[in-house]
């Protein structure tokens, strides 16, 4: 289990998170819901130590890595996949995919590409091109294979559908489903609330730093507050 | 005082000349462009100047002789802001330092008119520290305008984020012109008047070594104001004749000294009072904040202040 | 950084330049220089001399030497009781290769009323910003190297060593006698002397002597590969290749010419010295006029050399012989006029020069006005080892 | 053939030099200004220990003793002072004035340790056991140290392009150019590849100021000033993040340069380098073989 336990970080004096407590397990799919500027990605930040913590403790499986170096906790097993995608869009796709099984052996290495060839075929067919020129669906898929080669038992991922085509989101959320159902356990902030209702187990609402709901899928659609917050008035009269 | 004045005259001269120098390279890196052609415009505005006053048989001003070289300058610059306009960063900044260098080759292989390698020599007038002084007050005086009020956000936006300054209706490339011009200015001004003080010029005194100097005062006093480039003017004239008494080892004491600045005063000293300034004004801030934050937090579920916050960010 | 190494032009020290008769620069200020006391009581208890020299920095070499000169000749004047009861003290300021710094100096001594004379810095460029500050403070300056014609054309500004290109001719003999017909030349084109030594003297020298100079390569200072500059300057094999740049160059230059596998004559001037013997045996056979070598066969050499081997190790250089002379040619002055104001202080160095003295370079004459040395120089040569002697 | 001759060693001395400072420029984002002074100051200490020890080094202890003292320094050098100066900065602009700035410091004192050691004298390895010696080839002539400089040269040059395109760690430094942080998620520990790549990078000056101080003759303390500035034309011309261009911009000023000198009159040298790098710039901004923004958005 990932878990994030009464976490505080700030921007100099600006307190962005405020006591974040939440899990991610193997398997399944945590959906963080939240407003803009609400803290999602800081606490991911600071998870992957990109952010240094003011207090609070993060573990994966009760190994404490709260403010290791970003390198190590890829190497306890926790991986991000940035918002915006962040390819190396001058490397070629099998550049960034061996990039990302960088703390992996050789032959680990290996064989994992193969496998994530096999999950995307796209991606093999483009190996040799230069990432930049993928489409943004392309490329999310680059950075959800990147993840992947890692090993990583816990994959963190930071709006995966933004900036997508509504065609290419379903897509990708089911990707991201797939990715759990294969064993990793998926921590996935996500705007469209909706399509990420779709994929989730577990809910976390957060506002201006602090959690302000924990639950299933079922218990978040059964919320007033998260439906109106998040799915609009009209989720309401259904 | 007049004693020491006399005995010190050399320093304070070169403490103004130096301070507009740094303006020269200031100026425009506080619109975003780094560009190092001020040393290009130093030597221009001081060959300028020399030529002037060497070639005519009458005495010349330091209005007319002084006004000719930035005149020059102002047109090389107007011509050289349009040829760079697509570069950036740090391509402008080596672009525009091979421009100074090539001014430099130039006056080296200018035979007669700049004198070659010798340089120009006997360069007459009747300039005063007393206009030196005036002009740099002036300078300063311009500059103070330009850093307060809308203007001074305006060239803070366009500095600090260009596209927005475009979005918000601001001509960023007219700023940068203005940039390289108010380069020009400076910089030849900067030449004239020493050239007139001084009374020679050669090739030696326009090069690299100019490009270091000015970029140590800014980095050293700081960037953002007028008033930091006047501090590591003081700074980078004086310190050098105070460690004088570290004796050999003044050189080793001074590239210590500019590593340190570089590590931990990133703003310059400037930078420092600044950041002084700000914090105080933070706390008193953050109290109300603070308050302001409490009366929030009595009403109404956090998930709907969410709301609230994100529809008040759209708003903006 | 950059700095000492474009400062580096200058360190040759002999600017030469068209323009004559430089007028004190703006500014106001600049204090009578009457307040060392009058000539009615003799000479006071001590006279006070402040030496302006590179310490450190690019002509730190030149600057200390020219130092260890000055204090030899100060335990010398002082110990010997030259000036009867009255004892010199000098004091050095570094100039760290800054015009700025060395003005600054200047102006700070000629401020101070008690310092009765200056010796002035050892490169041109800051020598020319000290001329004018020392004519509008009245204060005498005396100069070693610094080999600027605009230099002493201010009055109250002397010179003790010869300019390089006075001397300079003396070259032609030595070349005559090796029967050279034909010289190239490589030379550093931004510092002014050499230029002039390339474009101006040996061309003149030839045709006294018999050579004609060809292919003149001109390189820059910042030049530092010389295989291209010297291939250029061997191509048509002349007799006779003159070397003309400073510092390291003369090494790489040396180098390119070695393994260019050149075997004509090599001349070059006294900069070459420390740069020929970091090259040793390779480089032997390189030839130039100088104003002095401690190998010369004179007693004021011998006395002086002896005296810098005790107190320094080692064989004494051009540059401290310079600093000898200059300050012994101050200690003549005033031992002429009996008195060490200002005033009289130059009013004896323009007698003394007029009259000229036998230094530690030889028999030394004056010109302008008794202000500027003259010498005819030696002509010496490496002979892979140490430096000798080929004409006294 | 002998002009070939030459601006061939020429431009293997401008690559040896200039690669270092490519590879982390384009990699960590440290313009170092203090390479120069490295440069300088790693020949000087094979001259120092020579002194001290009465000792004649042979060539190669020379030159073991230029890379490891040229690393040394290199690696101080990034520990601390450039480093902290990129994790303070607050944007790219800020850190580049910095790390300028902080370079310029730096570079100072080695060149101002030397003056003071040498009197700025000329210093040279002529204690060593190794003779320079000329030959005829092809009716020009060569000389044995510019065999050692081809060689070195040729060997370092592919050395560096294989180890960045084919080896693991070359691929993470590469990322690392690319997108530090993102670099950082993929698990590459970037202190531990910066120190390696500062390292390298100081070596090869190091190694360049110790065949240079033998090819030249001599040095001095100001003599990595110049090629700094030359660097700087050299990995423009070819591009920032390419070493292969930074190779190619090397070869291609020592030749201009070179053909210069034996055609017209060599005080136009310096104008005809930084003229050719200002209408680079302008013409071609990323250089010669730069890396080209690829994005489709």
């Amino acid at each position: 289990m990932l878990e994030i336990d009464e976490l505080h970080v700030s921007y100099g004096k600006v307190r962005a998170v405020r006591g974040v407590s939440l899990a991610a397990r193997p398997g399944r799919v945590t959906l963080v819901l939240g407003a803009n500027g609400a803290g999602k990605t800081t606490t991911l930040r600071a998870v992957m130590g990109l952010q240094s913590v003011d207090s609070g403790r993060v573990r994966v499986d009760g190994t404490d890595i709260t403010g290791k170096d970003t390198h190590k906790v890829v190497r306890a097993g926790v991986s991000l996949v940035p918002e915006g995608r962040r390819v190396f869009a001058p490397l070629t796709v099998e550049e960034n995919l061996l990039l990302g099984g960088y703390s992996t052996s050789a032959t680990d290495r290996a064989d994992t590409l193969q496998k994530v060839y096999g999950m995307f075929p796209i991606l093999s067919d483009r190996r040799d091109g230069a990432a930049g020129l993928l489409s943004g669906g392309e490329q999310q898929m680059l950075a959800f294979g990147r993840a992947l080669m890692s090993r990583s038992k816990y994959v963190l991922m930071d709006e995966p559908s933004m900036g997508l085509a509504p065609s290419v989101v379903q897509t990708v959320l089911m990707t991201a489903r797939e990715i759990a159902d294969s064993g990793i356990g998926v921590l996935m902030v996500e705007q469209n609330a909706e399509a990420g209702l779709q994929v989730a187990d577990e809910v976390v609402a957060i506002s201006q730093g602090e959690v302000g709901f924990t639950g299933d899928v079922a218990a978040a659609r059964a919320d007033r507050a998260i439906l109106r917050a998040f799915l609009g008035e009209s989720a309401l009269s259904n | 005082m007049s004693a020491w004045y006399d005995a010190h005259l050399i320093l304070v001269q070169a403490t103004f000349i130096s301070f507009l120098v740094a303006l020269s390279i200031q100026f425009p890196m506080r619109m975003g462009v780094f560009s190092f052609a001020g040393v290009a415009n130093y030597a221009l505005g001081a060959y300028t100047a020399a030529i002037v006053v060497v070639r005519s048989d009458e005495i010349v001003s330091p209005v007319v002789s002084v006004g000719a070289g930035v005149l020059v300058a102002v047109v090389v610059s107007l011509i050289l802001a349009l040829i760079v306009r697509r570069l950036r960063g740090l391509y402008l900044a080596m672009a525009t330092i091979s421009v100074s260098l090539i001014v430099q080759v130039i006056a080296f292989n200018g035979g007669e008119l700049t004198g070659g390698a010798s340089g120009m020599f006997g360069v007459i007038s009747d300039l005063t520290i007393g206009s030196v002084i005036v002009v740099c007050v002036v300078a300063a005086g311009i500059l103070t305008w330009t850093e307060r009020g809308t203007l001074g956000r305006r060239i803070d936006a366009v500095r600090d984020d260009p596209e927005l300054a475009v979005s918000m209706g601001i001509n960023v490339n007219r700023y940068r012109l203005v940039a390289f011009v108010g380069s020009g200015v400076f910089g030849s001004l900067a030449g004239g008047l020493e050239v007139l003080l001084r009374s020679t010029i050669s090739p030696v005194n326009v090069g690299f070594s100019l490009v270091v100097t000015a970029l140590t005062i800014i980095i050293v006093g700081g960037y953002r104001s007028w008033v930091g480039a006047a501090i590591g003017a003081v700074i980078v004239t004086w310190l050098p004749f105070y460690l004088q008494a570290m004796e050999r080892y003044q050189q080793v004491i001074y590239g210590l000294f500019v590593v340190v600045a570089a590590i931990f005063v990133p703003g310059g000293l400037l930078g420092i009072a600044d950041q002084a300034r700000r914090r105080l004004v933070r706390r008193q801030l953050e109290h109300e904040d603070q308050e302001a934050a409490a009366e929030q937090d009595a009403g109404g579920a956090a998930v709907v202040d969410a709301v609230g916050a994100s529809r008040k960010e759209e708003a903006r | 950084m950059n700095k000492n190494l474009l400062r580096s032009a200058g360190i040759v020290g002999a600017t030469l330049m068209t323009a004559s008769g430089l007028a004190s620069c703006g500014g106001s200020g600049g204090g009578s220089a009457a307040a060392t006391g009058d000539c009615e009581s003799g000479l006071p208890d001590t006279i006070k001399i402040v030496t302006v020299k590179d310490q450190t920095g690019v002509a730190a070499y030149t600057g200390t030497e020219a130092w260890r000169g000055i204090q030899l000749a100060a335990d010398e004047i002082n110990s010997g009781d030259m000036l009867d009861g009255s004892k010199l003290e000098v004091e050095v300021k570094d100039t760290a290769g800054d015009v700025q710094t060395a003005a600054s100096h200047v102006t700070q001594a000629a401020a101070d009323s008690s310092v009765s004379a200056i010796l002035g810095p050892v490169l041109s460029d800051q020598a020319l910003a000290v001329a004018p500050i020392a004519g509008k403070s009245e204060v005498p300056v005396v100069y070693t190297q610094a080999g600027s014609e605009g230099i002493v054309d201010e009055d109250w500004n002397f010179r003790a060593t010869p300019p390089l290109v006075t001397y300079y001719p003396k070259i032609g003999q030595y070349l005559e006698k090796q029967g050279a017909t034909s010289v190239n030349t490589v030379f550093a084109a931004d510092i002014p002397t050499l230029e002039q030594l390339s474009h101006d003297v040996l061309p003149s020298v030839g045709e006294d002597s018999g050579f004609q100079v060809g292919e003149q390569v001109a390189t820059q200072s910042t030049t530092q590969d010389y295989a291209g500059p010297v291939n250029k300057a061997i191509a048509d094999d002349p007799d006779a290749l003159g070397l003309l740049m400073v510092g390291a160059q003369i090494s790489s230059a040396m180098q390119a010419v070695i393994q260019s596998g050149y075997q004509g004559e090599v001349v070059s001037y006294p900069n070459a010295a420390p740069a020929v013997a970091e090259i040793g045996k390779a480089a032997a056979g390189v030839t130039w006029p100088t104003n002095f070598d401690s190998s010369i066969d004179t007693p004021e050499v011998k006395a002086f050399d002896e005296a810098y081997t005790e107190a320094y190790d080692g064989t004494a250089t051009n540059y401290a012989a310079e600093g000898y002379d200059s300050l012994m040619w101050v200690a003549k002055a005033i031992e002429e006029e009996g008195c060490a104001t200002r005033d009289a202080i130059k009013t004896g160095l323009e007698k003394v020069g007029q009259a000229g003295f036998t230094g530690t370079q030889g028999e030394l004459t004056f010109e302008a006005n008794g202000h500027d040395a003259r010498s005819d120089g030696y002509v010496v040569q490496w002979d892979g080892e140490k430096i000798v002697v080929l004409e006294q | 053939m002998q002009e070939l001759i030459n601006a061939v060693s020429l431009g293997c001395i401008y690559m040896l030099f200039a690669m270092g400072m490519s590879l982390v420029w384009g990699t960590l984002d440290v313009l170092n200004f203090a390479h120069g002074s490295i440069f300088m100051f790693s020949a000087f200490s094979g001259f120092y220990l020579m002194q001290e020890t009465g000792n004649s080094l042979p060539l190669a202890a020379l030159l073991l003793v230029g890379v490891v003292v040229g690393a040394l320094m290199s690696v101080l050098a990034y520990q601390l002072v450039l480093r902290p100066i990129l994790r303070r900065a607050k944007d790219k602009d800020s850190a580049e004035r910095q790390i300028l700035i902080g370079g310029i410091g730096l570079a100072g004192i080695p060149v101002a340790i030397v003056q003071i050691q040498t009197l700025s004298n000329p210093f040279s390895f002529r204690a060593g056991s190794f003779e320079v010696a000329s030959y005829d080839f092809l009716g020009a002539r060569i000389s044995n140290i510019q065999i050692v400089i081809w060689v070195v040269g040729v060997l370092l040059g592919t050395a560096v392009v294989l180890w960045l395109r084919r080896s693991r760690s070359g691929l993470a430094l590469r990322s690392i150019g690319v997108d530090s942080e993102v670099a950082s998620l993929m698990g590459i520990d970037q202190g531990r590849l910066g120190v390696a790549a500062m390292a390298v990078a100081g070596g090869m000056a190091g190694l360049s100021g110790a065949l240079l101080c033998v090819s030249f003759g001599a040095l001095t303390a100001e003599s990595g000033d110049v090629l700094l500035l030359k660097a700087f034309a050299i990995i423009i011309l070819g591009g920032v993040g390419s070493m292969l261009g930074t190779i190619i911009g090397a070869f291609f000023l020592a030749g201009a340069e070179t053909l210069l000198i034996a055609n017209t009159s060599g005080t136009w040298v310096d104008a005809v380098s930084f003229g050719l790098l200002f209408l680079v710039l302008l013409v071609r901004p990323q250089g010669i073989l730069g890396r080209q923004e690829v994005r489709r958005t």
